[in-house]
């Protein structure tokens, strides 16, 4: 994705690579399709073993955040994973470590980070409702100070990989600010509702928070004052998510590359028809502009560059709108055949048309943008 | 100087005032008899869905009935008396179908009557037409079009299905794809390269097939959506008798030419009619899902999302406009029935402009759902995957036939005409089902 | 534009043609505009001899709006007047004699309409301010009862053919309603200030009110009732507006399809090449759209159909974005000779961009859409 | 397994922490005589406008004194000293720009330096190289490229110019066009046909040819938006000494190519660099003046409005991103140079977009504004009539570079390949200006 990868991210993404043609190929999605179940524990472990989510937890946590380069390196991972549409509790479990990495007590990267980092334990972030804002938004979840500790009520939906996760990260309403919880997820009047989702490879929740009590060591950070943490969570997913949008997007422009100068029609591979070619030559731009901003995020996130805010939100726009379309254009030129169960290409459309929405909409961040260019 | 009245009148609907008194009795009839016996139309029942076997039955009781009845089955008015139709003229058909607007159709048998018909009058033996036009029409063979191929694609004139000729039998071996409804037809017209060295449009031999035949295998295609209306066959050794080669030997892409222009021209004509929610409706009515679908997510007062209903409305109205004009147009001659092409790829075009719009409309309400919320979400998000179509060719292939039968662009370059086929380059015969 | 023209509109049609070839092709727009001079006034003279704006005029006075076919013969003469992008005042004329001949008194239609049928004077019509809802919402004069008649204040813009206008047709808002008026364009308190516009033959100009005093012959119509009439006469306006943009569209479609036939590139024709036929047969379809919903537009009005007013709108989205997409698409595949001031293909741009603001943009029609539609 | 450091640094703007003692002396060296003799960089000041003849004059002064104070001229550091350069490294002229950023340099001169430099180097003789060379970077000449012609459009191998022999002189008839400041140039980079019977590009030759000759012409082409910087010249019997042929007689296409790639390489390094805004910032900044316009129209808080503002801020951005990446990657080797094409495309997709957009934003104010309210509305209406781009080839042919050098997707077809020109069908040369 970055064209300035540095020698330890190339080998990052090799390794990866590799691991997840042997491990986890298209092939183990559409296994899990059928059969409706979860993805493969003993490939997320081994997985884990490769850095994934140790990339996000210090050393004294069990993890190699010190000498690594965080989220600038897990987007190499990121885009490998989109590249077979893997459909593991990746981006929940990272932004959940990084989150607890972030603004944890000692006790609570004590607790949790091991285990996310060792890729025994999976977390969930329930952050938003429904609607338009859905991904954005913090609120439909409010708290409230009970006893030493909080009540939590309301419902958060479009929760990734609630359904496998032991911990749920909640950000909740708490008056007029924010506060954040760790919590397992089988505490008492939480319940986890599974969604109908597009993408097969995406488990989506809606978690409902009937008045559930926390104790003191479930508030991450200080209460009502979540929200700079929850902006730098927010950007830390986000350039995840778009790395794996960039992912999914390079894998199916490339098998229809290689489609359009097999197959002839005419007499004439159906790649040396201009009708196709500018389209691809357009397909093609677009995607560089993906890989641009998804890299130019990265950096800025991991940075902590004053642009970071408005990267993650011109990233999100491109690379959401970008693939939805290249795919769909893609399935296209397939013809037929492209809309046969048996063809990949659909699962990858999936996951982009489902990625273009989820953690905000291309609306949502430009309204975001225009924001925070001060409009 | 605008010395005559012009009135300027809406859409003509029915046309009942035209009528002449032999016409008007038939009408009568008609509606008479279409009162106690046909099944009314129902809105959420598929006009064509050959997986939904009990339907594809129950039309065929139905063309029994309607050909029964003295009306010919399914588009059999104009056809010849002596071949089981009426011997009526095109009129008579139009007024049949005017009253049957209200009333379901055995369509399913449109492949049948609406391609074949026209291919066997025009290229049958006196035989032929006399021992199957007749079970058209009174519902006993369904008919299938084995006309694309999985190394084909939009080139339909790249046949790789072989026909050896040995004694008075032709030995047919390859695989057709796309056809629908193969899996419950009794008949096909399958075209087959009788001679490789010959140009790829010269070697070609049009035959009708026994689908129920041995060697015949009937794989229906799994598509995204779900449904599996479209087949994939392989025919391996499939012996038809010389009698049933249609046309000449070699001449199978006249025929093909045929069964291509009747399929445009039915359409133009309305064959259809009764199903074309547009041709019969006089005015523009704004559909009132996209408001539902808006209430549904909350934004049905965002100035925003309030654009993307109105362009919708737009798109969904401008496509019923041009379908009418196009149709009225090929009917009153302003154009030849090529430009049928444009109401398809623009139907395509809005197709896709839609399902962009309601993605952006539902946002992440368009890609999940609660069990409870029914398919109303995730069917955008689903179209959004699925508007791609199969049928009536690629957009590339309507997009060329707009640009150059309709614009008259010039063609564009492939290798020399006179290419043998056997040395074109082709894709293999691929499996897909 | 109509496929179901009748024999007097294809007459009509032919004669017009013939007309404007002979008499105002598009060089009289070329000239006027190096200029900087005004229409052709012998030009409209013998226009409005062939029946322009009579179409509208009740033959009591000198029409033969009785005989013909009114708005919906109308558009074949706007669709002709568009393809030489035609710069005199067809639109707002046939719009101040439409509303005139619909809701003046006898002494008013006797006054003001043989003179606008003879094509010996001028309309303009004042509706709206400035903003996203120009050409939509009347409101920026308000008019109060003064004496016998009434006091218009306020202003209005994009106001077109002002300069040229001998008489204005003011709507104005009356309290809660609507009041329209025709007054003379030189009475006291009005002004008159020309715009700079982007269509060289389009004269625009914002028209100040600065309590010009009406008597009682100028209100057109009762005072605050005229909510319907502005109705009317708006989608009589946008019928013919969206026809000659259709004309526009269509004439510069219509070279382009000469110039890619006749022009070589690598030894080819350039219309040959999918690059540029897949672009073409899009745009012929959308310009097939805007036919028909023009054509459908002008029926609906002229028979007064339920659908009308939606039919308006959809026909005023479709043919403003059509032809301006087009349009530029055109211009784009005449290589560098279309940016050169000598070609032709900039004037008709001009006017199609123009077209698709003035009179409700597509954005203002697609709200009147929605509340049309109940939403 | 990650047991190395990898920090993720952005972008490097400045290089100074590279410099060796001697470039870190030749750097405070130019940035010391900058101070004081370099006209500072105007952000409303154009890089290029050949109709500003004053701008013009200025900035062959100006390259008379860089090259006077020993700096060489416009891209002159690396040019071999014997040619009027200094013959250094490449990382001088890095270094010179670097410190160059915040003033005006030559621009004018660029055609010359970027282009001409280079096809001078690698085709000329000693004799051209010793006459020539040193006049550009002494601001005696500016160049022009004399390439396109009105008959060909993007087919630049389809040169109609021809050029014949007589005794030691070449006569030159016919036409080019689309040259950029061709009205004040000294000297003409001119590709010409010299023998017709040869396939297309075989019989071309590059000339150098004197722009002061009496039967050169040179017509400026008004433009639509108002400009008329492009020209097309008339070649009446224009006179070329033999020793002025550039490269081999018959093979100039050769040297067009080395114009063609140095013209790319040229972007992709950055000879431009302090033009390019994207390519000096570090992070992303939000233009202020889309908020402005919504502001003006009074739609700044209307939601679909915003929605407008916000696609605009990601264009601009990614097509900044783009540039910057791809620019990168052919800096380190991961594209090649012809992935320049894909700046240039997206840069034309990007900016037609935005002007679709804008006009959306603007409504009515697009297209027409009170006297007194300056270019702001009526700007944006013309930028809809002008996003086309003349320079860098059409959008046609940007496509085609990406789809076919880029992707690497077979070539069209087109006529055989050894087709002599002089049986080739191509257009008439007409008079543009």
């Amino acid at each position: 994705m970055d064209v300035t990868l540095n020698e330890d991210q190339t080998m990052l993404q090799d390794m990866t690579r590799r691991f997840l043609e042997d491990r986890s190929p298209i092939t183990a999605l559409r296994k899990q399709a059928d059969n409706d179940g979860g993805f493969d524990r003993d490939v997320w472990k081994d997985g884990a073993e490769l850095g994934w989510v140790a990339l996000f937890v210090p050393e004294d946590n069990g993890g190699i955040a010190e000498s690594a380069g965080g989220v600038a390196d897990a987007v190499v991972v990121a885009e490998e994973l989109g590249r077979v549409v893997f459909s593991g509790p990746f981006l929940s479990t990272c932004a959940v470590a990084d989150a607890i990495a972030r603004s944890g007590s000692a006790e609570q990267r004590d607790a949790h980070l091991p285990g996310l980092a060792a890729g025994d334990t999976f977390g969930a972030w329930c952050l938003s409702g429904r609607g338009p804002m859905a991904g954005m938004d913090a609120g439909s979840v409010t708290a409230a100070q009970s006893g030493g500790g909080h009540e939590l009520n309301g419902f958060a939906a479009f929760v990734q990989d609630a359904g496998d996760a032991d911990l749920l990260l909640v950000t909740a309403r708490d008056g007029d600010g924010i506060s954040q919880f760790v919590i397992p997820a089988g505490t008492a009047g939480v319940s986890i509702e599974p969604m109908e989702a597009l993408d097969l490879g995406r488990r989506l929740s809606v978690v409902t928070f009937n008045g559930v009590k926390t104790d003191a060591n479930a508030l991450l950070g200080e209460a009502g004052k979540g929200a700079d943490a929850l902006e730098k969570q927010l950007q830390v997913l986000l350039a995840l998510q778009c790395a794996e949008t960039v992912g999914v997007a390079d894998r199916a422009f490339e098998f229809t590359l290689e489609w359009v100068n097999d197959r002839y029609a005419f007499g004439r591979q159906i790649g040396s028809y201009q009708g196709l070619k500018h389209r691809l030559a357009r397909h093609c731009g677009h995607l560089e502009g993906a890989k641009a901003a998804a890299a130019h995020a990265a950096t800025a996130v991991q940075s902590g560059a004053s642009d970071a805010a408005i990267a993650v939100s011109i990233a999100k726009s491109q690379c959401g709108r970008a693939a939805t379309e290249i795919i769909r254009d893609c399935l296209q030129m397939h013809g037929g055949i492209g809309l046969t169960w048996e063809h990949d290409i659909h699962l990858y459309l999936r996951r982009a048309v489902s990625n273009e929405q989820l953690w905000g909409s291309p609306a949502a961040h430009h309204e975001r943008l225009c924001q925070l260019a001060g409009v | 100087m605008l010395n005559s009245p012009s009135p300027s009148t809406g859409e003509v609907v029915t046309t009942e005032d035209r009528d002449t008194d032999e016409q008007r009795a038939f009408r009568l009839k008609a509606r008479d008899w279409m009162k106690d016996n046909l099944p009314p139309r129902l809105p959420d029942e598929a006009a064509n869905a050959f997986e939904d076997l009990e339907l594809v039955a129950r039309d065929r009781e139905l063309q029994t009935k309607i050909h029964a009845a003295g009306f010919g089955g399914l588009q059999g008015i104009p056809v010849p008396v002596e071949y089981g139709g009426l011997g009526l003229d095109q009129r008579f058909e139009d007024i049949f179908f005017e009253e049957a607007t209200p009333y379901r159709l055995p369509w399913h048998f449109g492949n049948a009557t609406n391609i074949v018909i026209p291919c066997l009058l025009e290229h049958g033996t006196e035989e032929q037409k006399r021992k199957y036009l007749p079970k058209i029409l009174d519902g006993t063979h369904y008919w299938a079009q084995l006309l694309s191929e999985p190394s084909g694609g939009s080139d339909l004139a790249g046949v790789l299905t072989r026909a050896e000729k040995r004694g008075d039998t032709w030995i047919l071996n390859g695989s057709k794809v796309w056809t629908s409804g193969g899996h419950i037809c009794d008949m096909g017209l399958c075209l087959a390269r009788t001679d490789a060295s010959l140009r790829k449009h010269a070697g070609l031999t049009m035959f009708l097939v026994d689908m129920h035949h041995p060697g015949m295998t009937v794989n229906q295609i799994e598509l995204v959506m779900g449904g599996a209306d479209f087949c994939q066959e392989f025919l391996d050794d499939v012996e038809v008798p010389d009698e049933d080669v249609l046309g000449e030997v070699n001449g199978g892409w006249k025929v093909a030419g045929t069964q291509l222009v009747s399929e445009r021209k039915g359409m133009a004509r309305g064959w259809f009619v009764g199903l074309n929610r547009a041709e019969v409706l006089d005015g523009i009515e704004l559909s009132e899902r996209y408001g539902m679908i808006a209430k549904h997510v909350g934004v049905e007062k965002d100035p925003q999302a309030r654009q993307l209903l109105g362009e919708v409305f737009v798109y969904d109205t401008v496509k019923d406009l041009i379908g009418k004009r196009i149709n009225a147009g090929i009917r009153n001659g302003t154009f030849t029935p090529e430009a049928g092409s444009i109401s398809s790829l623009m139907s395509s075009v809005f197709d896709i402009d839609r399902t962009r719009l309601l993605s952006a409309l539902a946002g992440p309400e368009g890609i999940a759902a609660s069990p409870d919320e029914g398919e109303l979400s995730i069917g955008i998000g689903m179209s959004r995957v699925t508007t791609h179509r199969i049928g009536g060719g690629t957009l590339e292939m309507q997009l060329n036939l707009v640009a150059e039968r309709h614009l008259g662009l010039p063609r564009e370059l492939g290798p020399a005409p006179d290419t043998p086929f056997n040395q074109l380059k082709a894709n293999k015969t691929a499996k897909i089902a």
